[in-house]
């Protein structure tokens, strides 16, 4: 590599580290807690404490909100190596996110690759800026897995389309701005070549929304309805009947993050709780048989992170894309369903308490029970297995 | 003798099943627990004791109908079929039992029509950690003049703050015993849980309670053994209601993956989770024979019946979790919303495995029944 | 029940132990080792001891060798009371069958269910006297699972049929007199109408036999070859194009034999093998994970004896057959495997010696092997759980 | 450091894949076996030791490439695909490892050229009992004089019939020490069994053989650490053969089920089977990656790299046994018959998973260093 580069880099590593110093208050630089913690943006935007205002305010003047984005868009305009600079920078001080937001992750990849550059003009920046909190409209109740088989349809009314349907998970509807939604727009064509990408604003007349409570407890998810909803016909991204595409696209994305890739949560390992929770004779556990699960269980824990590395590496070093997406989600998920029926067998009477008391807050039984979501949000566990089966291992159809 | 009911036991099991038909369901279970987790229904508990369901289990000389475990294993398969709560386990399965297996015979005529009336309820104070122990009771009771000193603290009391009576568990003298106490003793403080399976358990600490003498339950019997008889029994009863959601959560899964359409399809006609719901059909019907042997094994007092309920209650744990995890996969999305039912039998599965004993600890005694 | 036919049983019993303290010789009373020590008959019968001629005679002069046929097919005549109280005497004295034959348990049931007064006549006797040995034709080498789709076909040449194809996993092909056969008849309808069961004499010119070596070693199976047999008409069992009704009848007979449904083998525990193979402290193995997996298997063996008597015992209280005959096929089979898996685990270095020593004779490692085919063999276990789901969930096709 | 390989280990990797499809096939193991089990190849052996295989990880001061384990650990990867039989095994990963960790600088100088050459076998004698148990070394050597004499019996010594010297583990005076012995030596007795897996295994007994006290390996360094060391390295070795052999069984099974039919369809069009090859790929991803982390910690001398090699044996020999096992399922009638060559990876499978440890040792292993 360039020497020059090589200095400049180090040079922009040491100015990172000495402004985030600076300018991340030391109380941002906790693990989070929970989702209370989060500051989501939005037209309404609540910041739980002064110093997540700060630390907000601190990255959207620096531009770092969403550091690689172009800074046309909003963006700081970072290349791929100062980016990931800053990520270190920022994990190796422990700092939170200064925002989280579905157009971000989700819609802000979809706009880059196939919106107008009226869109993305229009809408990226607002989403670096916090001012819209945006949602995913992908699943319906009548369709699960097979997402493209989805019902809400747009009817072409000529200057704008009528939207009549409803979607269903869709995360934190409740308090979104704006909502990309996939909707039905031919139904004459096969169903994955009648689809279209929309965006909606959540204020419009005949959207209303129902919170959905899961068999943990309450959730971020929500029910949407659409009863003769107007859109603009300026809101499509992408071509008609195209949106199956930037699904795809986006779907592929989703599943990393579900499967657990780049999430660096600590997590304790599962015998370190055992000890604590268990009786041990001369250093081995006295349940020998759940001692053989935990062995079993972090074996394979263990390897899989490996794994990811693994994969991250090759991609790095430029081995063709390996589309492992759906292994990840499909092993991730269903590892962890296994470490939670695991802490509820190390916990006992303890982890099975469910309305909070003043020494236990009931979280590992919720806990437990939301985990069993894991294997099928995102596409279930055996949709995965579809996938890899067809598009990796080529088996006949 | 051969494995199968007798006339009379399927008598009994298809009235339960046309009794709880109609006089309890999901929607009740659901109503109770949005009702600030209330404990049972009273009118159920009611219709139950008329039914016979307490007395079945209760000797002849003491009013009862000396019906069989066997008997009652049917009624709480059928209970489980429905999550239909009441006082039947605490008060009968554990504390009847309790009583009876024991030999002061004041208290046995005393208090069994009682129970078997329901005019009172009782509750079974054995646990003390957070994973069931049963061979190191810490809870103690001393001979004091007359009366006894209890001390100690219990967990997962069973419908403890409904309960008249405790019946405790205790070390005395390196020996277990058991005692009736009245919760209105001076030094017991309860505080009661609600439990994933929205199940009411308490814990119970006894202050130096002071007990007379003539509530101490075992007199000559050795309590050991009183114990040891009623973890077969708890065990095979807890299997027998766990052999019920089984059943149900399967059927109502069957039932959906025959309805709910995908990709053009009903989603039963897809080969996996067909040979998924083959392999569970097998596992259910290993859980069925094992249910009815551990029962009639503690009927007929077969030398195994020990061996029997370890294996009872061992693999409807088993089978149980691979059963509600696959009932809430099969489902899909619907199946961890509070809207449907199933994830009730998840929720209650986990609670009924780990009572009295999960999976680990019964094959863990068997190992050590068997010398390896 | 009756107290005179009480009585009579009683003394049928007593009879019965009496008769075979005195006929069965002592060696007859032991487990049998190998299969050699089997009497299979045939034109060519092999006794490999005076005993075993003996036992054999006696029973075949007192009309036991098949005790519950008609005395005019050559059985004994019994009624089931007094079958049932033969067989549990014998298991009683431990005495071994007589005679082995696939005609006695597979054909016998056939022929009386399906064939002409004729053919019973004609076939039944010899099968009780040992005369002939028959061997099975079913499955086919390009057919595998789908043993309907048989292509040996046989043609309809007026006086005969001609016979052309091959048969696989043909049990002692090259030692059986006869084949009772599954050909195809009928081309042009669907594959399972045009199926006939038909009986082939081994001496046949243009039939010929190679055995089939197994991943154990050497097998009792055989691939079988007819190229231009020629094949008397009235050796047609059953109506033309109907042979399928048969196969299944015999079919779902086979499942419970090789489920181990009826066989009474003792078996040692296989724990009890791992604390002879095994160290243990105070008690307990302590290689406390292979303890765990031979909890788990015990567990499942021992309940799974249990269900085979439940089912039994409903059966017999005249609850409506229980259509189990996969369920057992497909458990059994899958326990049997897991036993041999531990088996080789607890056994170590010793387990895995293949050419016999004069220590190790190598027959764990080829019972290992073995054990590999159950779940194969008569009907794979993917079979069988399509079955369970398809007859008995109902699940959609 | 980047958990890949490096373009020079690529390069070695591709080469080893191309010589050994030229060079070696289950048709040529199938060959070596009838003929009367014989040991290997000696055209292949040769052809090894010319591709500078051999020299791997021999230190350049001996004359060695220096490469590294992760090096000879593709080769392993490539050699069981084709279940390629070699002294590489014995006299390279087991013997010259061994050497090369001990600090007798003679004894290297003079015997790792050889066997890097090929001009001798050696053949490592460590296991002593029916189980893998090498922290109880019951074989001893005791000084006397300026001779040790050796007593003991060993097990499991792989290609002990063709070497032509021993490397011994014994215990002397409690601690681990290594002596390499002449196979000719007095008191020296050698029996051999062909396993499962076609392989030659002997049993040598040691009946006061007495040993030049030049020939002890470890001087200085302590015997317990190097067999440390050499147990590490073992496992990460076989660990790597044991990966081609799941790759090549896998896509054998898959090409399989891709083209054999049944009710008018191919097999592996049946979800069933789908979703099980699916897991197997899931999980020989994960093989994968322990196996090349376990070389690579041996190879950076990470602290972690005992974990990682008995994790990598562990999780190898659990994911071998479930592909073998799959695989003949998937075959069906033809996987047990001994024409087809998919039973031959069954039986390499038992024993290499079983040879230097199986899952249950390994998992165990590591439980302890985690102290739970």
């Amino acid at each position: 590599m360039d020497t020059k580069l090589n200095i400049d880099l180090e040079n922009f590593r040491l100015e990172t580290r000495a402004w985030l110093e600076v300018n991340c208050p030391a109380s941002m630089r906790k693990p989070i807690k929970d989702s209370s913690e989060m500051f989501w943006g939005g037209r309404n935007p609540e910041f739980t404490s002064q110093d997540q205002k700060i630390w907000f305010e601190n990255m959207l003047e620096k531009k770092w909100i969403v550091p690689y984005w172009e800074k046309k868009y909003g963006g700081g305009g970072l290349s791929a190596e100062e980016n990931i600079i800053l990520t270190q920078e920022m994990s190796r001080l422990g700092c939170r996110r200064p925002l989280f937001s579905f157009g971000i992750a989700m819609l802000g990849p979809a706009l880059l690759k196939f919106a107008t550059e009226e869109q993305k003009l229009n809408y990226l920046p607002e989403i670096v800026e916090g001012k819209i909190w945006w949602c995913q409209g992908y699943s319906e109740p009548g369709a699960g897995s097979d997402l493209a088989g989805l019902q809400t349809k747009a009817e072409d009314m000529g200057e704008y389309y009528l939207i009549n349907g409803s979607k269903v998970w869709t995360t934190y509807a409740n308090k979104a701005d704006w909502m990309f939604c996939l909707v039905r727009t031919d139904n004459k064509v096969s169903k994955h070549n009648g689809i279209s990408f929309i965006l909606i604003d959540m204020s419009t007349k005949g959207v209303s929304v129902r919170p959905i409570k899961l068999i943990s407890g309450k959730s971020p998810f929500c029910e949407t309805f659409f009863e003769n909803v107007r859109v603009p016909k300026s809101n499509l991204v992408g071509n008609l009947n195209e949106g199956w595409t930037i699904a795809k696209y986006l779907l592929s994305h989703e599943r990393k993050m579900i499967g657990g890739v780049g999430v660096t949560e600590t997590k304790k390992e599962v015998h370190e709780l055992a000890k604590l929770n268990l009786e041990c004779s001369s250093g081995q556990l006295n349940n020998s048989l759940l001692r053989a699960d935990i062995a079993k269980f972090e074996m394979d824990e263990t390897i899989f992170e490996l794994t990811i590395q693994r994969i991250i590496d090759e991609d790095k070093s430029g081995k063709k894309a390996s589309q492992l997406s759906s292994f990840f989600k499909y092993y991730g998920t269903e590892l962890n369903i296994k470490r939670e029926e695991l802490l509820i067998q190390i916990g006992g009477n303890n982890s099975l308490v469910w309305t909070p008391t003043e020494e236990n807050d009931g979280n590992a039984a919720r806990k437990f029970c939301r985990s069993k979501g894991n294997t099928i949000e995102g596409g279930t566990s055996e949709i995965q297995l579809n996938i890899i089966a067809k598009r990796i291992l080529n088996l006949p159809t | 003798m051969p494995l199968i009911l007798t006339d009379e036991e399927k008598m009994l099991k298809e009235a339960a099943n046309e009794f709880l038909a109609s006089n309890s369901s999901l929607k009740s279970f659901r109503k109770l627990r949005d009702n600030n987790y209330q404990s049972f229904d009273q009118d159920l508990w009611k219709g139950m004791i008329e039914m016979g369901w307490t007395a079945l289990t209760i000797p002849e000389a003491y009013g009862g109908l000396d019906f069989g475990y066997t008997g009652l294993g049917q009624i709480l398969e059928e209970t489980g079929k429905t999550l239909a709560k009441s006082p039947l386990i605490s008060s009968i399965l554990f504390s009847a039992t309790a009583i009876r297996l024991c030999d002061n015979e004041n208290l046995k005529s005393k208090w069994l029509p009682e129970l078997m009336k329901g005019n009172i309820l009782m509750a079974l104070a054995l646990d003390e950690k957070a994973h069931f122990d049963p061979n190191n009771i810490n809870s103690t009771a001393k001979l004091s003049g007359n009366k006894y000193v209890i001390n100690g603290k219990k967990k997962m009391v069973l419908d403890g703050s409904n309960a008249d009576y405790f019946i405790v568990v205790v070390n005395e003298a390196n020996m277990t015993s058991f005692f009736l106490i009245d919760v209105k003793s001076k030094g017991i403080e309860i505080k009661s849980d609600i439990l994933m399976d929205t199940g009411e358990y308490s814990s119970v600490v006894f202050n130096k309670v002071s007990v007379a003498s003539e509530n101490k339950l075992n007199i000559k019997t050795n309590g050991d053994s009183i114990l040891q008889s009623l973890l077969n029994i708890t065990s095979a009863g807890l299997a027998s209601e766990m052999l019920g959601s089984m059943q149900a959560a399967f059927e109502k899964t069957m039932d959906y993956i025959k309805e709910r359409e995908q990709f053009g399809n009903k989603i039963g006609k897809n080969q996996s989770l067909q040979h998924r719901a083959a392999l569970l059909f097998c596992e259910i019907e290993l859980c069925k024979s094992i249910v009815l042997k551990a029962l009639k094994a503690i009927d007929n007092d077969e030398t195994k019946k020990i061996e029997f309920s370890h294996l009872a209650k061992a693999k409807l744990g088993e089978v149980l979790k691979l059963t509600t995890n696959e009932a809430i996969q099969m489902h899909g999305g619907i199946g961890v919303t509070d809207d449907a039912d199933i994830g009730f039998y998840l929720k209650r599965a986990r609670v009924i495995q780990h009572l009295m004993g999960d999976k680990n600890y019964h094959l863990n005694c068997i190992a050590k029944i068997k010398g390896y």
